[in-house]
C-alpha cells in the first residue's frame, strides 16, 4: 500500500506533462485541420479532390502490396532459416537484418542506384535488350524500397515465432499421416497467424507513412506523406495537410488497432 | 469398443543411437513385445527410454544395423507418417487452431474418411475417454486433464498398430495424475492394443505395465513384471529406483549376515566376504527388543498418514528405514527388535 | 526428414533470390561509396571534411540525447500506468501510443504547428515575456519530434517488461525490509534492464537516421541523413551520399548488434 | 545454529477478506500458534490458505475488525518490510540480478550489518541449508531444488519473528520433493522458529506439521495433531481431503452397521436411520470368506510395490479400496472377507 501511494506521488505530475505532451499537438493538429478557408470541409476534401484521393488509394495500394510481398518472403525465408541449419547460416542472418539499421533516405538511396538511371539493372538490361529498364522513380521502386525495409523486421519477429513452435505437435500430425504438406498447411502457419497479424499491421502502417524512402524515390508517383510535404513546405497550405495527417494518422491507427484486438496485447510490444 | 485386440507384435533388433560427436544415447538393445502387451519403459531421465520410443514411432532412425519389425516385417526406413503408430505426449501437443473434435477427427480426415463415418468415430472415442460434453470446445479452453484425454482420443481413433505414449501424465498435478492413471489403466485393458509407455515415475510403471523395462544410461538394467523387479531387483540400481530399499552390507556365515545390530537370515545365502543384500522397508517388523535377533535404536519418526515411517539407527552400517503400521506406537530414542520374514530378503550381485 | 528434404528443395531457389536482393543494393553502395574522384579515400572524408564531422557528430548527440531522455520519461509512465489502475486509463494508453500510427513527417508537422513561427508555445511565451519562443528548426525541435516519434514504442516495450515481472520477488525483498525505494533500486529496475538495453538500442537507431522528422525540422541544424539527402540530390555527388550511408549504417548496425549480444536472440524480435 | 528457540507467539483474531465486489474469499477466522509451533495450513486450491498467509505476512490487511497479533501486540498495520517476517514462494523469488551470496545477504545489507558480519551470517546460513559451494554462483545457474535452498536461507537469514512458507515444494518434482521435505523437517526443528506453512499436499503437511489446519472455502474445517486429522477428522471432507478414505453409509442397529456384504462392528453407534462412517484402506484385512460377517468380492488390483491395491465390489453400497500387504495371493473375481479392528471405524457427522 505505503508503496504504491509513494509511486503515486512521485509520478502524477510526471504524467500529466507527458500526457499533455502528447495530447497538445496532436489537438493543434485537429484544429488547424479545420482552420483553412473550407473549414472542417478540408478533411472531406481527403476524398473529393481528386489528387488527393488518387494520393490515398495509391498509398492503400502500395501499402497492401508491400505487406503481403513481405509476408510471403518473409515467412519462407524465416521458416528455411530457422528449421535449417547450415554453414554460413548466422552471416545469411546477419546480412538479411543488416537493412534494419538504414535509413530511409539510405534505402532510396540505394533503389537508385539499383534500379535508377545508372542502375544496375537498367545496364544489365541495356545489355540484354538494347532497352534501359528503369524503375526506380515510380510505384516500382517505392514498392522495392519498402521492401528492403520491411522484410528485415518481419523476418526476425517470423524467426522467433517459428522458434517458439512445439516440434510435438508437428511430430503428432506425422504421427496421425500427415505429409510434410499437410503439416505445413495445417500446423505450421496456422500458428504462424498471430505473427502474421502483428507484423502486417506493422509492415502497412510503416509502408503508408514511410517517408524517406519516398522522398528519394517518389518523383512519378503521388504518395500521401510526399503530398503533405508538398501542401505543407512548397504551396504552404497548412490546413490541408493537417487535414491529410489526420486522415494518414487515422487509417494506420486502424490497422494497428484491429491487429492488436486480433492477435491480443502482448503484440502490441512489437511496436 | 472399436479397437478390441488390435496392434502388432513389435521387435527391436540391435537398435542404439549415437548422436553426431560420438555421444551414444543408446546401446545396442534388442528388445521384443507381444501384440496386445502394454510395456512401461523406466528410467532416470537420460536413459535413452524417450529415444527408443523415438526409434519406434520413426522419429529417430537407430544407428547402422539396428532394425526395428512390425509383426515381423521391418519398418526401419518407413516415415512415421506412414507407420500409423498413435503418439501421445507429455506437453500434450493438441492442434491449437482446431477444435475437440477437429483434432480428434484429424487423422481421419488425413485417411479421408467420409464426414458422418469421421463424425461417428470422433463421438466413439471422445466416449472412450469420458469427455462426450467437449465436442466444439477450443483446446485453450481445456483443463490439463481434459487435454490429455483429448490427445489420448486422437491418438487412438485411427486404429494405430501400436500406441506410444511420452511421459503422458508428467505435467499434471498429483491427483489428476493418480485419477487419469486409473483411466488409463482401464483404456488399455479394453483396448487390448500393444502399447509402450515411458515414465520416469516408478508407481506409474508399476500400475500400468504388463513388464516394465527398466533402463539406465542407454542400456536395459532389467526386464521383467511388476512384481519381478520389485521383489527381485537385478542388481543394486533396480532396487534403489524401484520403490524404497535398505541396502544391508556385511560378513555372510552361511545363511546369516552379521551386522553391528545383530544377525539377519538370508535364504540362499553362502559364506563369503562381504554381501550385499536388500530389504524393502514395509517388509520389516516392528518387535520388542528382548530376545530378538536384531535391533536398533528409533532415530527419526514421521507419521505419514497410512503408516509411519521410521528410521533406526545402530542396526546396520547406515540408517535403516522402515515402515510401520500407523497404529504402531514407539518414542524417538526406543531401543526396539527388527524381524525380517523368511524370503524378504534379496542378494544382490553389486 | 523427408519433410526437411521438401522444404529445402521448395525454397533454396528462393532463398538465393532474396540474398541476392539484399546483398546486390548493399555492394553496389559500397562501391559507389569508393567511385568518386577521391576513392576510397571518401569513406575517409567522414571523418575529416568538418562539415561531414560535424553532422556525424551533431546526430549521436542529438540520438544519444533522445534515448536517455525516452527511457527515463517511458520508464516512469510505463511503470506508473502498468501498476496504477485508475479511471481512463485505457485512454491514457491509447493516447500514448496513437503518435505509433504517425509517419516522420506528420511528426515534424506537428512540431511546427507548436513550436514553429507560428507556433502555440512561442504565442504563450509572447503572452508572456513579450519574446516569441521559436525552436522548433533547431535541434531542439528535432529533439522534441524524435521524443514524440520514441516515447510511445519504448512505453509498450516497458510496459510489456512491468507486466512479466514477478510480483512474487518484490514482495520477497518487502519481507526481507526493503521499502519502496529500496524495492525500486534493487529489484525493479535491474529487472527493466534487458528492457531498456534493447529498446533503447532501437530508439538510437531510429534517431541517427530518422528522416521524415528531420526533413521538415533540420532547416538550421546538419544531421547526417539530411547531408546524405543533400549530397545525393542537390549536389548530385554519389560518392560521398554512398559513403556517408554505409558510415551511418555501421553506426547504427553496430548499436543494434551490442543491444542484441547483451540482451540475448530474443530481443531481436522487438526489432 | 543461530536462531535456536527463535520467533513469536501469533494470534489471528476475527481476520475475514472480502475482495472488491463482495466475493468473501476468508470468513472470520480465530487462531492461536505458539511460539516455536509448525502449523500447516492445509486446503484444496480456493480454500483461503494462501490469503490467511498473506495476512500474517502483511501483504494483505484483513477486513476491518480483524487483528494479527505477534506475541501479543497487535501488528495489524504494520506494512510488511517492518514485520520481520521471512517468506519462501512456490516461485522462488530469487533476485536475478544478485548471486547466491548477494541474495541470502539481502536482508542484512537492508539492516546495514557490516560486511564482515554479513558473510559470517551468510556462510553459516549456506552451510545450515546445505549448499556451501555456492557462494558465487548465478541465481539462474541453479536447479529448482538449490534455488529453494537459496530461497530459504535468505528468508531466515535475518532471524524472522515468523517464518511463512507459500507451497515452497510444488514446483520440484517428486524425487527432489521429498528429499527437501526431509530437510526442512530438520530445518524447523533445528531452528525452532515459528513457522506457518502453507501447501495442498496432504503428505507434506503430515511429514511437517506439529499441528495441521484444514481449510475449505474459505473456512477451518478441523485444526489437529497430523494423527488426529488422520484417525478423527471431524467431518466427511476431512476425511476424504487426508489420505484415502472409504464412506461406508447403512443402517445402524446398536452398535453394528449392516451393509450389503454383511455386518461391521462400530464403537459407539447407536441405533438410528442411516449413519455415516469412514475406514482407511489400510486398515481392512483380507482374511478367508467363510465365517466372516463382511464379505465381497475382488473387483480390481493393481500392484504398486509397497502394497496391493484392491478395489472390493459388493461389500458396500459401492466399492471399497484396500490396502493389502504386497505378499498377498488373491486374484480378481475371488470372494474375500474383510476385517477391521476395534477402532478404525470412524462415524462421521455429516
Amino acid at each position: 500500500m505505503s508503496s504504491r501511494m509513494f509511486v503515486a506521488l512521485c509520478l502524477a505530475p510526471l504524467l500529466i506533462v507527458a500526457a499533455a505532451f502528447f495530447v497538445l499537438p496532436l489537438a493543434r493538429l485537429v484544429v488547424v485541420g479545420a482552420s483553412g478557408p473550407d473549414g472542417a470541409a478540408a478533411y472531406l476534401a481527403i476524398l473529393t479532390e481528386p489528387r488527393y484521393r488518387e494520393s490515398l488509394v495509391a498509398t492503400v495500394i502500395l501499402a497492401v502490396a508491400t505487406t503481403v510481398a513481405t509476408l510471403i518472403t518473409a515467412t519462407i525465408v524465416g521458416l528455411f532459416v530457422q528449421r535449417h541449419d547450415f554453414p554460413g547460416r548466422s552471416v545469411l542472418v546477419a546480412l538479411l537484418t543488416f537493412p534494419l539499421a538504414l535509413p530511409g533516405v539510405v534505402v532510396g538511396f540505394m533503389i537508385i542506384l539499383l534500379a535508377g538511371r545508372q542502375g544496375l539493372i537498367g545496364e544489365v538490361a541495356r545489355a540484354l535488350t538494347g532497352q534501359r529498364l528503369v524503375f526506380a522513380y515510380a510505384a516500382g521502386g517505392l514498392f522495392l524500397g519498402y521492401l528492403y525495409f520491411s522484410i528485415p523486421r518481419v523476418i526476425l519477429t517470423i524467426m522467433a515465432s517459428v522458434e517458439k513452435l512445439d516440434p510435438q505437435v508437428e511430430e503428432a500430425a506425422r504421427a496421425l499421416g500427415a505429409g510434410a504438406w499437410a503439416v505445413h498447411r495445417d500446423v505450421i502457419l496456422p500458428a504462424l497467424v498471430p505473427a502474421f497479424i502483428a507484423s502486417g499491421a506493422i509492415c502497412f502502417a510503416t509502408a503508408m507513412g514511410a517517408f524517406g524512402t519516398a522522398f528519394t524515390l517518389a518523383t512519378r508517383t503521388d504518395v500521401l506523406p510526399m503530398v503533405i510535404y508538398t501542401e505543407f513546405t512548397l504551396n504552404a497550405n497548412f490546413a490541408m495537410a493537417a487535414a491529410l495527417s489526420v486522415g494518414l494518422g487515422i487509417v494506420t491507427w486502424a490497422a494497428l488497432a484491429v491487429s492488436r484486438s486480433a492477435a491480443g496485447t502482448s503484440v502490441a510490444a512489437a511496436g | 469398443m472399436t479397437a478390441n485386440g488390435k496392434g502388432v507384435s513389435l521387435r527391436l533388433e540391435n537398435c542404439a543411437k549415437t548422436y553426431p560427436g560420438g555421444i551414444q544415447v543408446l546401446s545396442p538393445m534388442t528388445l521384443e513385445i507381444a501384440r496386445g502387451e502394454t510395456v512401461v519403459l523406466l528410467g532416470p531421465s537420460g536413459c535413452g527410454k524417450t529415444t527408443t520410443l523415438r526409434i519406434i514411432a520413426g522419429l529417430i532412425q537407430p544407428d547402422h544395423g539396428g532394425r526395428v519389425l512390425f509383426d515381423g516385417v521391418d519398418v526401419t526406413s518407413v516415415p512415421i507418417e506412414k507407420r500409423n503408430v498413435g503418439m501421445v505426449f507429455q506437453s500434450y501437443a493438441l492442434f491449437p487452431n482446431m477444435t475437440v473434435a477437429g483434432n480428434i477427427g484429424y487423422g481421419l480426415k488425413i485417411r479421408h474418411v467420409p464426414k458422418a463415418e469421421r463424425r461417428k468415430r470422433v463421438d466413439a472415442m471422445m466416449q472412450l475417454v469420458g469427455i462426450d460434453t467437449l465436442h466444439d470446445r477450443r483446446v485453450d479452453q481445456l483443463s490439463g486433464g481434459q487435454r490429455q484425454r483429448v490427445a489420448l482420443a486422437r491418438a487412438v481413433a485411427c486404429q494405430p498398430r501400436v500406441l506410444l505414449l511420452d511421459e503422458p501424465l508428467t505435467a499434471l498435478d498429483a491427483s489428476l495424475r493418480d485419477r487419469l492413471r486409473t483411466d488409463l489403466n482401464q483404456l488399455f485393458r479394453s483396448l487390448g492394443i500393444t502399447t509402450i509407455y515411458v515414465t520416469h515415475d516408478q508407481g506409474e510403471a508399476m500400475a500400468l505395465g504388463d513388464r516394465i523395462v527398466v533402463m539406465t544410461k542407454g542400456t536395459i538394467a532389467q526386464v521383467g513384471t511388476p512384481d519381478e523387479i520389485y521383489f527381485r531387483p537385478a542388481n543394486r540400481f533396480v532396487a534403489e529406483f524401484i520403490g524404497a530399499a535398505n541396502i544391508l552390507e556385511g560378513p555372510l556365515q552361511s545363511e546369516v549376515m552379521l551386522l553391528p545390530g545383530g544377525q539377519l537370515h538370508i535364504d540362499g545365502g553362502r559364506t563369503g566376504d562381504t554381501a550385499v543384500a536388500m530389504v524393502r522397508p514395509e517388509a520389516i517388523g516392528i518387535v520388542s527388543p528382548d530376545g530378538a535377533s536384531w535391533t536398533g535404536r528409533i532415530q527419526t519418526k514421521i507419521f505419514l498418514g497410512d503408516r509411519l515411517r521410521l528410521t533406526v539407527a545402530e542396526a546396520a552400517t547406515s540408517a535403516i528405514v522402515v515402515d510401520a503400521s500407523n497404529r504402531l506406537v514407539v518414542q524417538v530414542g526406543d531401543r526396539v527388535g527388527l524381524t525380517v520374514p523368511n524370503g524378504s530378503v534379496r542378494l544382490l550381485t553389486s
